[in-house]
Formats: structure tokens, sequence, C-alpha cells
């Protein structure tokens, strides 16, 4: 049995204008448990907080009941003091007879009946509450980012910058992710890799950060301060540290000519060797070898590469090679792609080289890519004279399996920049774009479009275009409606521009299975919180960063980028996580192993295992659920869903609400 | 003798109720069961088997004991004199126990067949000796049996084999025997109390010289009787003092396989009698109240160290054992099975006394 | 005690499991703003809306409650992401279930209110006490055996 | 018959098994039992006929524990009772040889009961195979029943002839629904609340407790039942107030919503003949209304509608009086 002592605090007259407190003291002492109560003006006072302790040490206390504003208030307060007295903290319940009794009741006599109630209620309560304690569990000072694009590179910059070590994984054989394939950013319109490589580099020179190209996670282990992560190193063929980027492989590999093997960098525009580096300024600046188009892998003939290599750093015989490291947090980074457009044939994008998506166009429009920068058509080389623009294709799309319901956020605003970059070069090209609505929020960005229709007289048509036929003649016919003056149009063009909505990278499923992080309908990984938690994933230890969460521009992807690093250093700068002590527990005499608890665990944080059982008498093996207390955040989802009662959650037990419940009936 | 008209009975029901309380077969949703008849009532004494057996007029499933509650002992009371001391003197409290009520009116129980009467005497053995059993002692002294010949035997019943004669309720330890014969019940009173009752409602019946019907009805029955197919079950083997070879037997692990657990034998049987005792936390303290229990339930006297029965062979053994064995050792021979049958209808396994009684036959 | 002595105005005895992070703040919140509701309605806290087990509710039932309303955060909002999905599940599924078996509509209510809708808070207990009024004492889920 | 007793002989011949759970024959016509078969003398009291109603799944926790692999022979219905013990990790497929057994619908002694058919001697017509009319040889005399019409309630609501999960099959099904799965269900959801508190109450009322219908239940099969542990003192033994045994019923059938597959067992064993069924079947009928159809234990991949969730999912306000509206 407790010995329990009440506390009923006046609150100036706060409280004790409309609950009769000395009557409540009256009444409670009456109650099981209870060896001692008083009252006094403000219990949270140091005065009153002395009144506490010493009560507790006279009366051996075992237990504390204060009735007084809310638990959310002060209910921390009261359990440091129990804590000075040598009482475990846990011991203590707060009953809330202000915000919850004497603020919103007038009739003193109800408002006392009620508080004693609330206060029976909670001492109910503590008779059943046990000590608890707060675990530990030390933290791994290392940080792993997934995907090498900007947001993984400003992460990882941020996190190096206060001295934790971090490694970044990134699955293509260069970092820089999608922004090294633009041409220019809005709304400035500075040069992309004129701003990102020289970050790549930084990188790349960083004493703390370590990269991992041409390689992915394999499997993910632990939990947070303690992930171990199985990283698979592709083999590159070429010995990273003999190498020195001259380049003279790809230059004379035979493929480079006669292989036609698609550039995946350049968005299939043009062709690359079997070796290769994705871009001039790929870091680290070592080429791959695809296995799966070089000769030599296919016939064991060539092999001009390795003749050539003037440090002998070509090497055939290199084998994949696995890593195992120890993390302490784990931030995903891995950005996004755009939607396949298999499903819009009525664009004809799969019929014509002259239809192309937004990103093929930075590509034709960069200085490096495959027409240096100059603007043609891929059918005959010619420049367009007319392009049109198709907006929101495949964003905002009503139906399920062919586009995606939400807004992809940046199109509207490059489609103005690849409007007036076009003017820019060549003024008399004729721009249309066929929009649903123009969507500009964001600092600088309705001027720069406005710009792009006042200054530049990009011609903005809002409808949705119904079909794009290719002529005869070479040039494209766009069908469309004018929803504005509800006109058909027909329209000429030499070039259709398509702003496919964006998705996130098709690998980040896999990932987040791997990370027990949740993903929503659209495979965006979710936040903790959608406005409190926003770079936090539910999963403790794993953070988010750029496009994997959502569509955003760069700016915001930098400042995202910035926030998990923010983060991420929270976390590493500690020793050691105090784990909440409220988790659930599993009797492991009543769990059936079900996995209907884990099913609903948000946080991952229920495994099971076969484990020996003495049942009266009775040895057994079985597998029942255990809780990993450095995940568990105590929300109890796992009690009410174990129907045997065998996951019980402490602080809040079955027993100890069903106490109250009575308590409050009675 | 005295005889009433079937499609009077609801009359000798009302008249009956009219001074005790009347506890008999009653439908309800579809079932019999016994219950205290009200005016509305479906008494129903053409079922042969109620599901629950009549043990509940003496030994019903819930039966409350007594209830204690808390009573506070102010402050200064506690203190003594010492008003100083007083102030923070921890609050004492003392219990007042109160006695749950004993029966004090004679009831009747009214259409017991032959194999429940017999269940009585069973359960005699076992509450009324020494520590006698209060509360089912003033059960016994004031309920009035009416028992009832069982007009049309079923393949489940076995009593005959137990000695219990369906025919012939004046056989059996009851008050009043009666019988239902083409359309009239025929009514004899038996003892003493058996004759207050029928004096209380002799107004209704017709005096009739019915011996040589009543000697027919039996002969028919006890035809009837011959034929079921388990009246020459055999219980050779059973008995006083076969605990060590009937224990130690491998047949029970064969007998025992399909068995759930549940209660459903134990508690539609006549003669179990095992009980738990619960508390019920009411408002200022606790109902204490017994419950009927089952030997079948993992937790029957579960102890802290877990050391009852742990497994269903075991609680399986126990519950024959005491019936065929244990029992009739402990009172000459009577054994703690009246042969009514009802767990071979109602057992969900189909497994049942009958069975295990076979099962050791064979496995000789 | 539904019958208070001094008038013999029905007063219904009403439990309330509010998740902590934003009924129970709400709650708070309606008290900060003054915002009166009857004494009838008791708080219990729990740490998220889907720690609420039916057995709860059953319970409060048995004891005597005649309401019991399940307060939570917004669908979307919780703050473990997922709890009052669950609950929402649980809790359609076991209204339902009171009302196939008779139990009167009403009695029963889950309230989504946020840390910021103390107003909402009150307005909602005032309604569910107005309902649970006009509903009268619970008598076909209770136990007996508590009210002595 | 044959050919199943003999094909499970076989795998016991053979080593493929050590053991199998069938059914042993009675000592009434009409009530075999389920039971362990090892040895060949065992099977000359193999059964398998139309009273063969248990669903043995649920034996398999502790059957597929032992050495050796065991076969079991299962119904339509009654495979996807273990598929859902498989979903919840209660049973070890690996250790368990599934014999589909052909089914033409189950019967119910309490059929013949209620048509005043007593002192049966012997039943002819209940065969696996056989077709037409049940004829029961009584001490009163010859009776004759349809089939149909002694067949158990679940039966009429059929969830078809094919064995979700098996090894092997052994004889032909058929189909034996001839009645809407959730009929009664609606029939009780049109009544006013006072009609159907009334018929909860009387029905209700009669339970005693036995605990057969959990017992019995694939679903319920916690090791320690919450009514039985103390983690919510709910630990109750009797229904000493009309609350205990409504609490345990709901409780019951909420436990196993969304994993009961409507096998009717909890039905079938109740000695009071209380339509338990109604309180899963109410909670099928919603949880198909307000969240799609699903059927418990057709895939044990399916996640159970109580352990997933929509974002737009019904409110639980709309969840009641729909009637109403």
């Amino acid at each position: 049995m407790q010995k329990i002592g009440v506390f009923v605090c006046h609150c100036g007259t706060n409280i004790a204008a409309t609950v009769d407190v000395k009557k409540v003291v009256e009444l409670v002492r009456y109650e099981p448990g209870v060896v001692f109560a008083d009252d006094y003006m403000y219990m949270c006072s140091e005065a009153g907080q002395e009144k506490i302790i010493e009560a507790i040490k006279e009366y051996k206390l075992t237990g504390l009941v204060i009735c007084s504003c809310s638990p959310r208030m002060h209910e921390k307060t009261f359990r440091a003091c129990a804590e000075k007295a040598g009482l475990n903290p846990y011991m203590v319940e707060v009953a809330n007879i202000r915000e919850q009794c004497s603020w919103i009741h007038k009739d003193k006599e109800e408002a006392t009946k009620k508080a004693v109630i609330l206060a029976r209620a909670a001492i109910a309560k503590v008779n059943l509450n046990t000590p608890l304690k707060e675990g530990e569990s030390p933290v791994t000072k290392r940080a792993l980012v997934i995907g090498g694009g900007i947001a993984g590179i400003q992460t990882a910059l941020d996190i190096a910058d206060a001295g934790y070590e971090v490694d970044i994984v990134e699955k293509e054989p260069s970092i820089g992710g999608r922004m090294s394939q633009f041409d220019k950013t809005f709304p400035t319109l500075d040069c992309a890799s004129c701003i990102l490589t020289p970050k790549m580099v930084e990188v790349n020179q960083h004493p703390n950060i370590t990269l991992y190209t041409y390689s992915e996670v394999e499997k993910v282990s632990g939990y947070v301060g303690n992930f171990d992560v199985d990283i698979r190193k592709k083999a590159r063929s070429v010995d990273a540290d003999k190498c020195t980027g001259c380049g003279e492989c790809s230059a004379k590999c035979p493929l480079g000519k006669i292989g036609n093997i698609p550039s995946e960098f350049d968005r299939g525009l043009r062709n690359r060797p079997a070796i290769y580096m994705p871009f001039a300024q790929a870091v680290p600046a070592v080429p791959v070898i695809d296995r799966a188009n070089c000769t030599y892998f296919k016939t064991g003939k060539c092999g001009v590469c390795a003749k050539i290599c003037p440090s002998k750093a070509v090497d055939y015989e290199q084998q994949d090679e696995i890593v195992t490291v120890k993390y302490g947090a784990i931030v995903v980074a891995t950005g996004f792609d755009i939607i396949n457009l298999d499903k819009f044939g009525e664009y004809a994008y799969n019929e014509s080289p002259d239809v192309i998506t937004s990103i093929e166009l930075e590509r034709l429009m960069n200085a490096a890519g495959p027409t240096g920068g100059h603007l043609e058509r891929m059918s005959d080389h010619k420049q367009p004279k007319d392009i049109v623009f198709i907006q929101c294709v495949g964003s905002r799309c009503d139906s399920e399996e062919k586009g995606k319901p939400y807004c992809s956020k940046v199109c509207c605003m490059y489609t103005a920049k690849h409007a007036m970059l076009i003017k820019d070069h060549w003024p008399d090209t004729n721009i249309t774009v066929f929009y649903i609505d123009v969507r500009t929020p964001g600092k600088n960005f309705d001027e720069f479009y406005r710009r792009a229709v006042e200054q530049y007289h990009v011609n903005y048509i809002k409808g949705q275009v119904g079909k794009v036929k290719p002529q005869p003649d070479g040039t494209l016919l766009v069908q469309a409606a004018d929803l504005l003056d509800g006109k058909q149009i027909n329209m000429k063009a030499d070039m259709v521009v398509l702003a496919a909505a964006i998705e996130p990278n098709p690998g980040v499923r896999k990932i987040a299975t791997m990370l027990t992080a949740s993903i929503d309908n659209n495979n965006f990984l979710t936040e903790a919180h959608a406005k409190l938690r926003p770079v936090e994933s539910p999963t403790a230890g794993i953070f988010l960063s750029g496009m994997a969460q959502g569509p955003k521009d760069i700016p915001e992807t930098v400042s995202q980028a910035g926030a998990a690093a923010v983060k991420v250093i929270g976390l590493l700068a500690k020793d050691h996580l105090k784990t909440n002590p409220c988790t659930a527990q599993c009797d492991t005499l009543l769990c059936n192993g079900c996995s209907t608890c884990a099913n609903v665990c948000p946080y991952g944080a229920i495994t099971y295992d076969d484990v020996q059982v003495m049942d009266h008498g009775l040895r057994e093996t079985r597998r029942v659920a255990q809780v990993n207390l450095a995940l568990c955040q105590g929300c109890g989802a796992c009690t009410s869903a174990c129907p045997s009662g065998a996951m019980d959650l402490q602080g809040f037990s079955n027993r100890q609400i069903t106490t109250e419940v009575d308590a409050i009936c009675r | 003798m005295y005889s009433i008209a079937k499609e009077n009975l609801n009359s000798l029901y009302a008249a009956i109720a009219g001074s005790y309380d009347l506890f008999m077969p009653i439908k309800t949703a579809g079932q019999t069961n016994y219950g205290f008849w009200k005016e509305g009532a479906e008494g129903d004494i053409d079922t042969l088997k109620t599901i629950r057996s009549g043990k509940d007029a003496f030994f019903p499933q819930v039966e409350q004991l007594y209830t204690v509650n808390r009573e506070i002992v102010p402050a200064d009371v506690a203190a003594g004199d010492d008003a100083e001391k007083a102030a923070d003197t921890p609050v004492r409290t003392k219990l007042k126990v109160t006695p749950g009520k004993l029966v004090d009116q004679d009831f009747v129980i009214f259409g017991m067949r032959a194999c429940d009467v017999r269940a009585i005497e069973v359960m005699d053995n076992v509450f009324l000796t020494d520590p006698v059993d209060s509360y089912y002692k003033s059960r016994r002294e004031h309920g009035i049996v009416v028992a009832l010949a069982c007009h049309e035997p079923e393949e489940s019943c076995f009593c005959t084999v137990f000695g219990v004669d369906p025919a012939d309720p004046s056989k059996a330890k009851a008050d009043v025997a009666t019988w239902m014969i083409d359309g009239k019940l025929y009514w004899k009173a038996l003892t003493e109390k058996g004759e207050a009752l029928t004096a209380k409602v002799a107004d209704l019946f017709e005096q009739e010289d019915a011996d040589a019907k009543v000697e027919e009805e039996k002969s028919y029955i006890e035809g009837i009787a011959k034929q079921l197919p388990n009246a020459e079950l055999s219980l050779e083997g059973w008995g006083a003092g076969k605990t060590d070879e009937k224990f130690k037997s491998e047949v029970w692990d064969k007998v025992y396989k399909g068995c759930l657990g549940c209660g459903t034998c134990t508690f539609v049987c006549p003669t179990c009698q095992c009980y738990d005792i619960k508390d019920y936390t009411t408002k200022d303290g606790i109902q204490r109240y017994r419950c009927w229990d089952s030997c079948m339930y993992s937790d029957f006297t579960l102890m802290a160290g877990g050391q009852n029965r742990q497994t269903q062979l075991q609680r399986f053994r126990q519950r024959f054992m005491h019936k065929l064995v244990y029992y009739p050792t402990n009172n000459d021979g009577m054994f703690m099975c009246v042969g009514c049958g009802r767990c071979v209808e109602k057992c969900p396994q189909s497994l049942n006394i009958v069975k295990v009684i076979k099962a050791f036959a064979e496995n000789k | 005690m539904p019958m208070n002595e001094e008038n013999k105005e029905f007063r219904p005895l009403i439990v309330a499991f509010c998740c902590n992070w934003c009924s129970y703040a709400g709650a708070d919140l309606a008290g900060s703003s003054r915002l009166s509701y009857p004494a009838d309605v008791k708080i219990i806290r729990v740490p998220c809306s889907g720690r609420v087990n039916p057995m709860f509710i059953l319970r409060a039932f048995e004891r005597g409650a005649d309401g019991v309303i399940i307060c939570g955060c917004h669908p979307g909002d919780c703050h473990y992401s997922t709890g009052n999905y669950y609950a929402r599940r649980r809790m359609a599924l076991l209204f339902s279930m009171l009302e196939y078996i008779g139990v009167e509509n009403g009695r029963t209510r889950v309230e989504w209110c946020s840390a910021a809708e103390g107003a909402k808070f009150s307005k909602t207990m005032n309604e569910f006490c107005e309902k649970i009024k006009s509903l009268g004492e619970n008598v076909r889920l209770g136990d007996l055996r508590c009210k002595n | 018959m044959q050919e199943l007793i003999n094909r499970l002989k076989e795998l016991i011949a053979d080593g493929t098994v050590v053991r199998a759970i069938g059914w042993k024959k009675g000592d009434m016509p009409y009530n075999p039992e389920p039971a362990y078969f090892e040895k060949p003398e065992d099977f000359d009291n193999f059964v398998y006929d139309g009273f063969c109603g248990a669903n043995l799944s649920k034996m398999m926790i502790e059957a597929a524990k032992l050495e050796g692999k065991t076969a079991v022979c299962l119904k339509p219905c009654d495979t996807y009772s273990f598929n859902q013990l498989i979903r919840e990790h209660r049973v070890n497929r690996e250790n368990t040889y599934i014999i589909g057994v052909g089914c033409r619908g189950k019967l119910d002694i309490e059929k013949a009961r209620k048509e005043g058919i007593k002192g049966i001697k012997s039943i002819a017509g209940v065969d696996i195979e056989g077709d037409g009319d049940v004829t029961f040889d009584t001490i009163y005399g010859e009776k004759k029943m349809a089939y149909k019409d002694l067949m158990l309630d679940r039966c009429h609501v059929c969830k078809g002839k094919d064995h979700v999960i098996f090894d092997e099959v052994i004889g032909e099904s058929k189909d034996t629904a001839d009645a809407d799965r959730f009929e009664e269900v609606i029939k009780i959801e049109k009544m006013t609340p006072e009609e159907r508190f009334a018929f909860f109450k009387s029905e209700l009322s009669k339970c005693i407790r036995c605990n057969a219908c959990r017992n019995v239940c694939p679903a319920c099969s916690c090791r320690k039942c919450v009514f039985d542990n103390t983690k919510f003192d709910s630990q109750q033994k009797a229904n000493v107030d009309s609350f205990e045994e409504k609490m345990f019923h709901i409780i019951r059938a909420f436990h196993v919503a969304g994993r009961c597959t409507d096998c009717g067992e909890c039905s079938r064993v109740c000695p009071e003949g209380i339509p338990l069924h109604l309180f899963n079947r109410k909670f099928i009928k919603d949880i198909d209304t307000f969240y799609g159809e699903f059927q418990a234990g057709k895939d044990p991949e399916a996640q159970s509608p109580l352990t997933d969730f929509t974002f737009d999912d019904l409110e639980p306000k709309d969840a009641v009086g729909r009637g109403d509206k």
C-alpha cells in the first residue's frame, strides 16, 4: 500500500475562490492510501515545495498528489521537487483543479465536489504508480546522408562544419544530383553549376566528409544513435586512388562513337562511352565502366582503356565491396525524378523527338550540353521558331493511375525561366505557355513571372492542351482550348516542352522500408509532425532533406537541408540519449506473438524474438514482442491493439486508467 | 392420487407462486432453463432436459456471501483527545462486514427429473457435511422438490446406470412425485413438506384413483429406458479405491485431446459443485460473492507459484477421476454422476463421461 | 450519484478521455479563457486517443457513467502521427456495435479538438451534456452493484 | 471417406507426417470428436461425415509444436481460419500438412431435436459423398429430414467450396449458401433501439459464461484471455450482473473484429443456443461498409482493417444512426 500525501493549492484565489480548498483536504484524507493532506497558498512556490519535501520526509510518503493547475504547467516542477526529497519523480500525479475546475465553474459547492473527485482519481492512480527510470542509450557521433544532390550536399556540409563526421552515399558515379543537370536557376538566373560545383568540391575536400559514390545502402539495423548500415560500393572497375581523372580512357573508348549508349546525365540526348564520367565537373573525377555495355566485359576482347590509361588505374577485376558503418543519425535526401510519360500519348512524347521534357530542355540549353548550349530540334537540328510549353503534365491530375494529385510546385517558375532565357538568346522565337494556373508564391517570384509576360511578351494561355500531332512537314500541331475566351486553338509549333510532374526518386520506397520510415501515398517521406517537426521522420534518428519529403525549389531545399543538419547536430551533440520511461512493456507470459501491436506502432519500436519463458512451471520457447525503449515514444497504440492485454504502457497502464474511471464514477 | 389437466397447469403455477417462490423450467429465447415463474412466463415441463440442471435451486451460479464497507474513524477519534496531534493524524478506517441474507422462506422446485433429484443427494454429501455450508443448508431446508417422471427418455440418458429410476420419482428424495400421462399431471405427495404444498393448492386438483395408469406409465418408461444405447454401460473398474490404477492409466492421453478447456460440461452438470470466491469493488467497499468454477479452466485454483494443474490432460483427468473415483471413495461408493446426459448433448467437442468410461473399457 | 440531493434535476456523469497533446491542452485553454462547461464532465488524461481501449469505455458505463466522450488531435495532427486514425476506426466500430445492441445513440462521442480550440472544447462539452441530459440515466449498460 | 483414410495412412506410412488430426466416431451417431490418429489401427474409428462440423484449424496451434509434421483435415471454411492463424504467427505452416476435405454442408443435431426427434439409435444419409434425405432410426420410430433442413445455420451462408490453403484436396465440395449472410444483422438493425435491447437482453441472459464460444474460436487464440488475466481486473467467471455478459460478448467480438473469418463455431458450440455470430457478423458488415470488403483469412498477407487506416476514414459519428437516415 502506498503512503500518499495530497497537497491542495489555492493558487492565490485562482482556485480557492471557487473551490473550498479546506473541504477538499478534509475529504481526501479518507481516501485509501492517503496518510497526509494539506493545502497551501502557492504549492509551486519555493515555500510550497519545501512543505512537500518536509512531508515526504516526515511521513515517509511513497506517492504525491498535487491538486493544482494543469500538469502541463507544473508537473515537471513537482516531479523535480519529489526527486529532491529522494522520491521517484514518477510517483507524482497532478489533479487539474484549476483549468479544468475552478476556472470554469461558478457554483462553489459544485466545483468543490468535482475537485474532490479529480483528486480521488489521481489518488487512485498513484496507488498503482510504480517508480520509473529514464533509460540511456549512447550516441555514435557520425551521420549518414543518403543522396548526393544539393540537399544531401548542404546537409552534409553543415553537419561536417559543426565538427561531426558525415558520410554521403550516392548511387550515381558522381554527386551533384538533378541540380548539376540544370542550366540556370530562377529567379536570379545565375548558372546552376557555377553555384553548385564549388560546393561539390568542398564536399570532396572536407576532412569530415567521406564520399561513397556509385554506392547504395544495402541494409539498416539498429535505432536512433546506434544504426548499423551496410553500404555496397559497386565495382567501378577503376582504381580511384590511382586515377587522375585525365579522361583519356573515355576519349579513346571505341564505344564512344559507335556504341550509342545513351547518356543518363544528358537524358539520352547524346551518347556516352562505356567508360565514362557523367559530366566534366563530376566529383569524384573518376570514371566508371558500365559493365553491361563494355565490350571487354561482354566479349573479353578490347581492353583499350586499360592499355592507354597512363596511371594504370583501370581494374577489370574489381569487385563490389560491402562496408558496414555505425551512425547516430541518418538523413534521407534521395531527391526526385520526373514521371514516366508513356501514359500521356496525347502529347506525342514518344512519337516525336521534338517533344521534350523541361529537364531535356535544360540540357539542350546548357553550354556543356549535347548541343553546346545551342537550342535546336533533335529531329533536324534546326533552331525552333515556335515553341509551346505545356504545364501540369501529370501534376494536379485527377486520374490516379495517370498522374499525381499534387502540384509539382517548381514548373511554373522554371517555365518562365526557360521562356526568358530563350528570348534572351533568340528574341524572334514565339513562345506560348499553356497553363491551368500560374503559381508564383515566393520572394521575387511573381515579379519574375510578370517580366516574362510583360517584358518578354511570352504568350500565356489559360488552357489545357488536348493533343499534339506530328505533321508531315516535321512541325507539330498543338490542339488546345483557351479557357478564358472559350476558343479552340490549333497552333503550329517546332518544339513542344512538357512540364512533367516530379515524383520522389523511385528508389526511396526501398530505403524507407529499410529505415522503417513512413511514406505517404505518393511515396514522399512523411514528417514526424506536418507543422512542428517537418524535417524529422516519425522514426527517431531519421531526418528528411529536400524533394524526398515533398516538392521544393532550390532555396527551400537548401534551407530545409540546413534545418535537417541542425536536428542531426542536436542529436550528435549528446553523449547519451535519455529515453522516455513511459514506454510500452510486454508481459511475455501473456503475449501471443501475433504482431498486431507491431502493425500499429508508428516508430517500428516493436520486434519479435523467440524467448524461453517459464509459464506457471511450464518451460516453452515463444515468439513474443520486444519493445525497443529507445524508439518507443509511449503513445500506447499497441496497448489498445493488443487483445490479451500483454502490452501495457508504463505511467498510463490499463489498470491505472481503469481505476481512474472507477474513482470518477464512484 | 391427485390429478390436474395439462391446460390448467398455468393456474397451478399461479396458485403455487401465490404462496411460494416457484422455481421451474421456463422457456426463454427458445431454450428451457430453470427460473422463477412469474405471470406470463412460459413454464415448460415437456422439455426433458433443461440446459442447466436444477442445481441452481440450492447452489446458484452466483451467490452473495457478504459485503464489506469502510467506515471512517475521524482524525480526532483516531488521535484520542490530543487535538494538536489530530490535525495531522493519518485517518484510520475500520471495516464493517454485513453477511449475505440466508433464504428463510419456503420455495418450490417444480418439474425436477429423477436424475437431478439424485444430484441433490450428491451435493448434500458435500455441502451438508462438516463444515456445513449455511447458504446451501438454508436453501435445502426451505426447498420443496416436486419431481416429474420422464415420459420419454432420450438417447443421451443413462441414469439407470447409476440406479436412478426415471419412471418413479417417488423413489427419489423428492417431496412430491408427479407423472404426465395423456395430458394429465398426476400428483403424489411424499413428505410433510409435500403435503403442506399439496394442501395449499389442493382445490385445483381432482381426486382420482390412477395407480393402475401410473403403473402402466412406469412400465412404458422402463421399457424405453432399457432400449437406450447406454443403458448397459458398465461401471466396472470405477468407484472407491481405484485411484492408483486409473490415475496412472495412459488412456487419459487418448481421450482428452479434443478438450477445449471450456466450462460447458461443469456448468450444465447437476453434480459439479466447485466454486470460486471473488470480490467486486463498489462505491465504498467490496461485495464478496461466490460463483461456479470449472476444473476445466486453466486458472482453476491457480496460485501465485502456478502450482495448479498445468495441462489440459491433468484438468480433464481431474474431472472424471473426481466423479468416478475420488467422490465414490469418500462417499461409500456413491458416484458423482447421475447419468442426466447433459454433457453428452452439450460438449462442443462431443467429449463426455460416457466416452471416457467406454474408452477405459476398451483399453483394458 | 446521477441524482443530486438538493434538486432532483438529473445530473449526468460524463467521462472524457483527452489526449495529452491536443485535447487536454484544449481543455486547459478553455479553462484559462474561462469558457465554462458543466461540472458533470470529468477528464481523464491519456497520451493519445489511440490509447483509449474500448474496455475503458465499457468500464465507465458499467460503473455508472451516462456518457463517454473521446477527444484527440485532428486527423493528420496526431502527435504520434497515426494514433487517432486507429482510434477513429476502433470507435466507429464500437459505437456502431453499442447502437446495435440497443444503447441509445449519442451516449458516446468522438471529437477532434486541437490545443487552440478551447472554445470548441467547451462548446462540445456543453452540447454533449445537453445530449446526455436529454437521453437520461444510462440503465442499459450499467452494473447495478456499483451504485450501492 | 475411405479415400481420405487411405491417404492419411499413406502419409504416415511414407513418413510425410507423424500424425493426423481428424474426427473419431462418437458413441452416438451424431457426435464424432476431434482426435489424433497415429497408428494404422487408430483409423478404424476414423470418421468424416455430415456431423464433423468442428473446425480443426485451432488444434494446429499446439499440434504444430510437436515433433514432426501433422496432417490436418480442413473444410473449405476452416482453411480461412488457418490462414488467419498463419498471419498472426500462431501456427507453424512448415510443420503442417493440410488436407482440404470436401464438404456439402455440416449438420446440427439440435435441428433434429427441435423437430422432436429423440431416442436416436442410428442415422443414415449423412455420409460425405451421399446426397438426399437423412433418416433417423429412433426408439420412437423412423424419422426423415431433408439434409438441408438439418444443416448448421452457418452453412446456409457458406463462404464457398474452395480451400484457400492446402497441400492437397480430397473429395468434392459444394457451395451450400442459400441465404444472405447479413440478413439477420439487417433484420436487427431495422428494429427500434428498445427492440434491439430486448432481443440481446433475452439472448444474453442465457449466457452461463462457459467460455465455449471463446475457447473454440480460432481467432480467440490468446494464451490467456483478457477476461482471465488481471490486466484490466475484468476477470470474471460468471455473470453476476446483466452487464458482464454484455461486456464479455462485445469485447470478445471486438477483439476478433477484422480477424474473425465467420466460421460460425461460436454459435455452433453455445450450449444455450445464443446466436453469437450476430456480434461478429455485425462487425464484418460494418467493416465491409466503412472500409471496403474484407474477408479475414482469405489472404494471409492482407492487413487487418483495425491495424490499418486511410486519411479520410468514416467519422465515428457517421458510423451510428445510419438506419435513421
